[in-house]
């Protein structure tokens, strides 16, 4: 669904919360996420009712947070992105009490990025070990020098 | 004196011969009941996502093999479709009637080791296991032929797949899709009307199908609930728009479903490929790009239908010639997020075969 | 006092040769040689029997699944069992910190010591048994009890949770399945009028499998549980409990375990065909080799089974053993003894109508109980996955 | 029902028992892989071999490593360098194919051999020495001129003429392998024959 489609539906219902669209994706405030999400998972005519991905693009000065929608019975995907800032704590809220499917993807985006979903219901790191230091997908991320040198054919 | 009782908590895994790689369960049992569960996933996590970042687009590819192993076809095929939209590319005619073959037989393959292992953790002696790895031979023996290589194959490239098939292939494949509905039947006789078999997943951990949306759920897991979502028919990529084929649904997303589903899907793939062979017609597989691929700047996200659900490489460019976020929409991971729905209540067998009919591979969880 | 090994030519010809060393007067020392070289001569007969068996199951289950087996050390892969053990022997002895130590090593000697004891009432050919006992059939049963115990010594002491598991399973399992194989014993007990083994054997006119057909299939059952063979096998189920009450072993005691198990299916190979099949009354040179390729064939159908059924669920198999086997081997107790009452000889003729008798019973109680037990569970059959039809774009 | 589904199991488990096992003795036997397959051992062609290092830029593990020096050889055209180093370590390499498939002279192969164990990681490297003495059995992935010829690397040896595009040839107009006298002879007169 064309991003400035979703503009206008989503504006018409949740005034000022919809900032900008391009062809595929619309950027909402990070703040109202949820509220976004639930208006296009329920409202008749927009049914995105599978969430299809969750995930975090890192641009150095803001994240984009992507939710990727499908709407089964309509046959359609939207593209919703919340952009947050910050590096320490850069928080939205979460969606996973709208869909089951994402606390698994949420924590993967906390884990690798360090994007803090509020009202998450088990937000700790999933792929690397506890007590990991940092994220490792953000672009300022630093590989701690290995303990040993890499042997030669090894 | 009286007495007390508590619930124990068992890992099953990350080393257990049931959880099909590195997988670990925190089982919470009231004496063969379960209470709680909750997955734990991690430990053959190789930082693909952040390696991707790292790599030309094209060396990527290699690492899309490594994801879900048992279908790496489908794993180039979602990246290279990625990349392919991300510079608006297509491949010419029969590199994408190349792809669907491959991909088709892939999916036979995925879901003939979905099956053997689903049986293997039902408590079958290894039998169906060794009947379906027997005909997975005969399809990897295919992929050698075409590639050079059985599992991790680096088969397609953007633009389409690498070289043409070779001239041995074709009589080949000919063979293959005579004998494979035989050997299915025979299979099929084996399990599908089993009493025990009935008797061990109908009904057992079923999944309605606004649960199964809810999880977020794709792929045959998805359409054993009786959800007709299939990417192929959905959002038509490759040839897909030109061959005819069912979509296999469930009607109740039990266990037995979950395999039923799978085996007529492997039936469906052959009728494709079947197709496929007829309609092929000679000409170029592999459109004209430059070695080093550089698209411009911009984001491309195409799903495909692998066959454990919808894959897809979320990829970000920024104009050089490494991705510059490459994000893999991994089904089996996702899949696992209604372990709870599924597996509370039952009894711990019931556990495992539901672990067993879920068909995840740890290889594309943990990436 | 040789009298009882005279019968048999081969025990005799012992006694003999020990008599023939320490003379006449000290016979009762003869004897006691010549009663342990027999023991020593059945028990390591019967645990090579255990170890060559071992190979053969894992031959046959190779070819069943299209697959060669092992067949790398010595002819056809024939010393494979016996490089198993040394390599069995050669490892290091593992016992978990925490695990009860003599409980822990006590349980692979109580789980082969039943199925050795068991070998004395059991009359291989025409007079080679160790004992006629004329309670050989509640031996039986004694001793086979001992083996439920030892699963759960061996879960219990390794203070591990999946053999914990293990143990608790087979001990429910174990018990539960105890009963329908007595009733279908008190049956051929009556059916024979003895509870000797060489009496039952001497009775079959026809073979007891064609007279109580019911208690057969009971009986071909409920030991297969009690051998935690498939579709049984829940105990060590290896996709869920890893190795069950077996986890925590390893160098010879694994083996120990190991070769219980195994040897135990041609001890209920051999019961089987004691009780069902006729023994050996056949040509008697031949008897013993008859007995054999008929405990044989009974191992061979557990192999086949084994490679075929998955495993059921514990509460299936509870339900199985209560409220199919347990009413069933009443059922099959109570027509036995009536028609035991009328028609009490036993000839031929007799035995004849008894089991045309017996098996219109087993196909009405058969069918009876599976519906019962269908109806209960609510188990239909109906491949459900449907295909939908789209229009090709 | 009443065990007619397990019934038909146990025909099809009793019907395999007597049917020929698939499974190969390997060390006794083995299969034949096809031309294809992208083995081990690599074949390398030392004269087609510019040392332009292609196949270590796509490498995506980078394991390939390559050390040339300028060499006497082909002054005139200004470009033949001598190999001085060229390591593929073998225990990190995924034979994924992508050197072959970037080098633009055809001088590299994937291999055709699959045992290549070694006892210690350090002999997993191909040193340059050993890909100049291997013999060469090239698979014919991404090589289809090979398959045009229906080139059986598991019966034939490659000789560097045949192996690529088009047969070697520095220059266009002058064919390559001169012998030693002619070559000098050429470079005297400044002119190629």
């Amino acid at each position: 669904m064309p991003g400035g489609q979703l503009v206008t539906s989503i504006n018409q219902r949740l005034p000022e919360t919809a900032l900008m669209a391009d062809a595929e994706a619309v950027w909402v405030r990070p703040d109202a996420i949820r509220e976004v999400c639930a208006l296009l998972k329920e409202t008749q005519g927009l049914e995105f009712n599978l969430l299809s991905s969750v995930t975090a693009v890192d641009y150095v000065e803001h994240f984009d947070v992507v939710y990727r929608l499908t709407s089964i019975p309509r046959n359609a995907t939207a593209v919703v992105k919340a952009r947050v800032f910050g590096r320490e704590r850069p928080t939205l809220p979460s969606v996973s009490v709208l869909w089951k499917g994402a606390e698994l993807q949420e924590r993967e985006a906390y884990d690798l990025l360090g994007v803090v979903f509020s009202g998450h219901p088990n937000l700790k790191r999933i792929l690397t070990w506890e007590g990991f230091k940092g994220h490792p997908l953000r672009r300022d991320y630093l590989e701690p020098p290995l303990p040993y040198s890499w042997p030669h054919g090894g | 004196m009286t007495l007390h009782t508590q619930p124990v908590v068992v890992n099953i895994g990350p080393h257990h011969p049931s959880t099909h790689g590195v997988f670990r369960m925190r089982l919470t049992f009231d004496g063969e009941n379960i209470v709680d569960v909750e997955p734990v996933v991690g430990y053959l996590h190789r930082g693909t996502e952040k390696l991707a970042e790292e790599r030309h687009y094209t060396q990527v590819i290699t690492l899309t093999d490594r994801l879900d192993y048992v279908a790496s076809m489908t794993n180039n095929e979602a990246y290279v479709l990625s990349c392919e939209r991300l510079v608006g590319l297509e491949a010419p005619e029969r590199g994408k009637y190349l792809r669907v073959i491959a991909a088709e037989l892939q999916r036979i393959v995925s879901h003939l080791i979905g099956t053997g292992f689903f049986l293997q953790d039902l408590g079958a002696f290894a039998t169906p296991l060794m009947y379906c790895m027997r005909e997975r031979e005969r399809i990897l023996d295919l992929f050698e032929m075409l590639c050079g290589a059985r599992i991790t194959v680096s088969y397609m490239r953007i633009g389409g797949v690498f070289q043409d098939a070779p001239d041995e292939f074709w009589p080949a494949l000919r063979k293959l899709l005579d004998e494979l509905p035989r050997y299915i039947d025979e299979l099929e006789g084996l399990i599908t009307t089993n009493e025990i078999v009935l008797a061990r997943t109908k009904g057992v951990s079923p999944v309605t199908p606004e649960q199964a949306i809810n999880g977020s759920w794709t792929g045959p897991v998805l359409r054993s609930t009786g959800v007709d979502w299939d990417l192929r028919k959905a959002a038509p990529y490759d040839a897909y728009d030109k061959v005819a084929f069912d979509v296999v649904v469930g009607e109740n997303g039990d266990n037995y479903d979950r395999y039923l589903v799978r085996i007529r899907e492997i039936r469906e793939s052959i009728r494709i490929v079947e197709q496929c062979v007829k309609q092929i017609e000679p000409g170029p597989v592999r459109a004209t790009t430059a070695m080093l691929f550089k698209p411009p700047p911009g984001e491309a996200y195409v799903p495909v239908e692998a066959p454990k659900g919808e894959l897809g490489f979320y990829l970000v460019s920024d104009g050089s010639i490494k991705p510059y976020r490459c994000h893999i929409r991994a089904p089996s991971f996702i899949n696992l997020s209604l372990l709870r729905e599924m597996m509370v209540g039952w009894k711990m067998s019931d556990a495992i075969v539901s672990l067993g009919s879920l068909d995840f591979n740890m290889g594309e969880v943990d990436r | 006092m040789g009298d009882l090994l005279r019968e048999n030519t081969l025990y005799g010809n012992i006694y003999d040769w020990a008599i023939g060393i320490v003379g006449e007067d000290l016979a009762w020392l003869a004897y006691t040689v010549a009663v342990m070289a027999i023991i020593l001569l059945v028990v390591n007969a019967f645990l090579a029997m255990g170890t060559l068996y071992t190979w053969a199951e894992r031959r046959i289950i190779g070819r069943f699944q299209s697959r060669v087996g092992p067949n790398r050390v010595g002819p056809f892969g024939l010393l494979q069992a016996i490089a198993d053990a040394v390599k069995l022997l050669f490892k290091e002895d593992i016992v978990p910190r925490a695990a009860d130590r003599i409980v822990f090593n006590l349980a692979p000697i109580a789980m082969l010591a039943p199925s050795v004891m068991a070998l004395a009432v059991i009359p291989f050919g025409q007079t080679s048994y160790l004992a006629n006992l004329n309670i050989g059939l509640l031996y039986l049963i004694a001793t086979s009890g001992i083996a439920s115990l030892a699963v759960m010594m061996a879960g219990y002491a390794s203070s591990n949770r999946y053999a914990m598991f293990g143990a608790m399973r087979a001990v429910a399992m174990l018990i539960s399945y105890e009963i329908p194989l007595v009733m279908v014993l008190l049956a051929v007990a009556l059916l024979a009028g003895s509870m000797s083994l060489v009496d039952v054997m001497t009775s079959q006119a026809i073979p007891f499998l064609l007279v109580t057909p019911l208690g057969a299939i009971i009986f071909f059952l409920a030991i297969s549980a009690e051998l935690n063979r498939s579709p049984f096998d829940i105990t060590e189920a290896e996709s869920e409990l890893i190795a069950g009450y077996l986890t925590e072993y390893s160098g010879m005691k694994f083996g120990v375990f190991y070769l219980a198990e195994f040897a135990n299916v041609l001890l209920a190979g051999a019961i089987f065909s004691t009780l069902f099949l006729g023994g050996w009354p056949w040509w008697t040179p031949l008897s013993h080799v008859w007995f054999l390729v008929k405990v044989m064939a009974f191992a061979f159908i557990a192999i086949w089974v084994r490679s075929t059924i998955p495993r059921f669920r514990i509460d299936q198999i509870m339900v199985i053993a209560w409220k199919v086997l347990f009413p069933l081997s009443l059922v099959n107790v109570a027509a036995i003894a009536i028609e035991v009452v009328a028609w009490p000889e036993r000839t031929l003729p007799q035995l004849v109508i008894m089991g045309i008798i017996n098996w219109g019973i087993t196909a009405v109680a058969t069918v009876a109980v599976t519906r019962a037990w269908r109806a209960s569970n609510g188990l239909r059959v109906s491949p459900s996955a449907r295909a939908v039809r789209l229009e090709v774009g | 029902m009443y065990g007619s589904g397990m019934m038909k199991g146990f025909g099809v488990t009793i019907r395999n028992l007597f049917r020929k096992p698939v499974t190969v003795q390997y060390p006794e036997e083995k299969v034949r892989q096809s031309s294809r397959f992208r083995g081990q051992e690599f074949s390398w062609f030392e004269d087609r071999c510019t040392g332009c290092a292609s196949c270590a830029k796509y490498c995506p593990l980078g394991i390939i490593r390559i050390v040339t020096s300028p060499s006497d050889r082909h002054k005139q055209d200004g470009a033949d360098f001598n190999i001085d180093v060229f390591d593929i370590d073998q225990a990190r390499c995924m034979y994924c194919g992508l050197c072959v498939e970037a080098c633009p002279y055809d001088a590299l192969h994937m291999g055709t051999n699959f045992e290549g164990a070694q006892l210690r990681r350090q002999d997993l490297v191909i040193t340059v020495d050993v890909l100049r003495k291997r013999a060469k059995h090239p698979s014919t992935w991404y090589r289809p001129q090979l398959e045009r010829q229906d080139f059986d690397p598991y019966k034939q040896e490659a000789d560097m003429q045949t192996v690529a595009r088009e047969p070697y040839y520095w220059h266009p107009k002058r064919p390559a392998m001169l012998p030693e006298s002619a070559r000098k002879e050429a470079t005297a007169d400044g002119e190629y024959k």
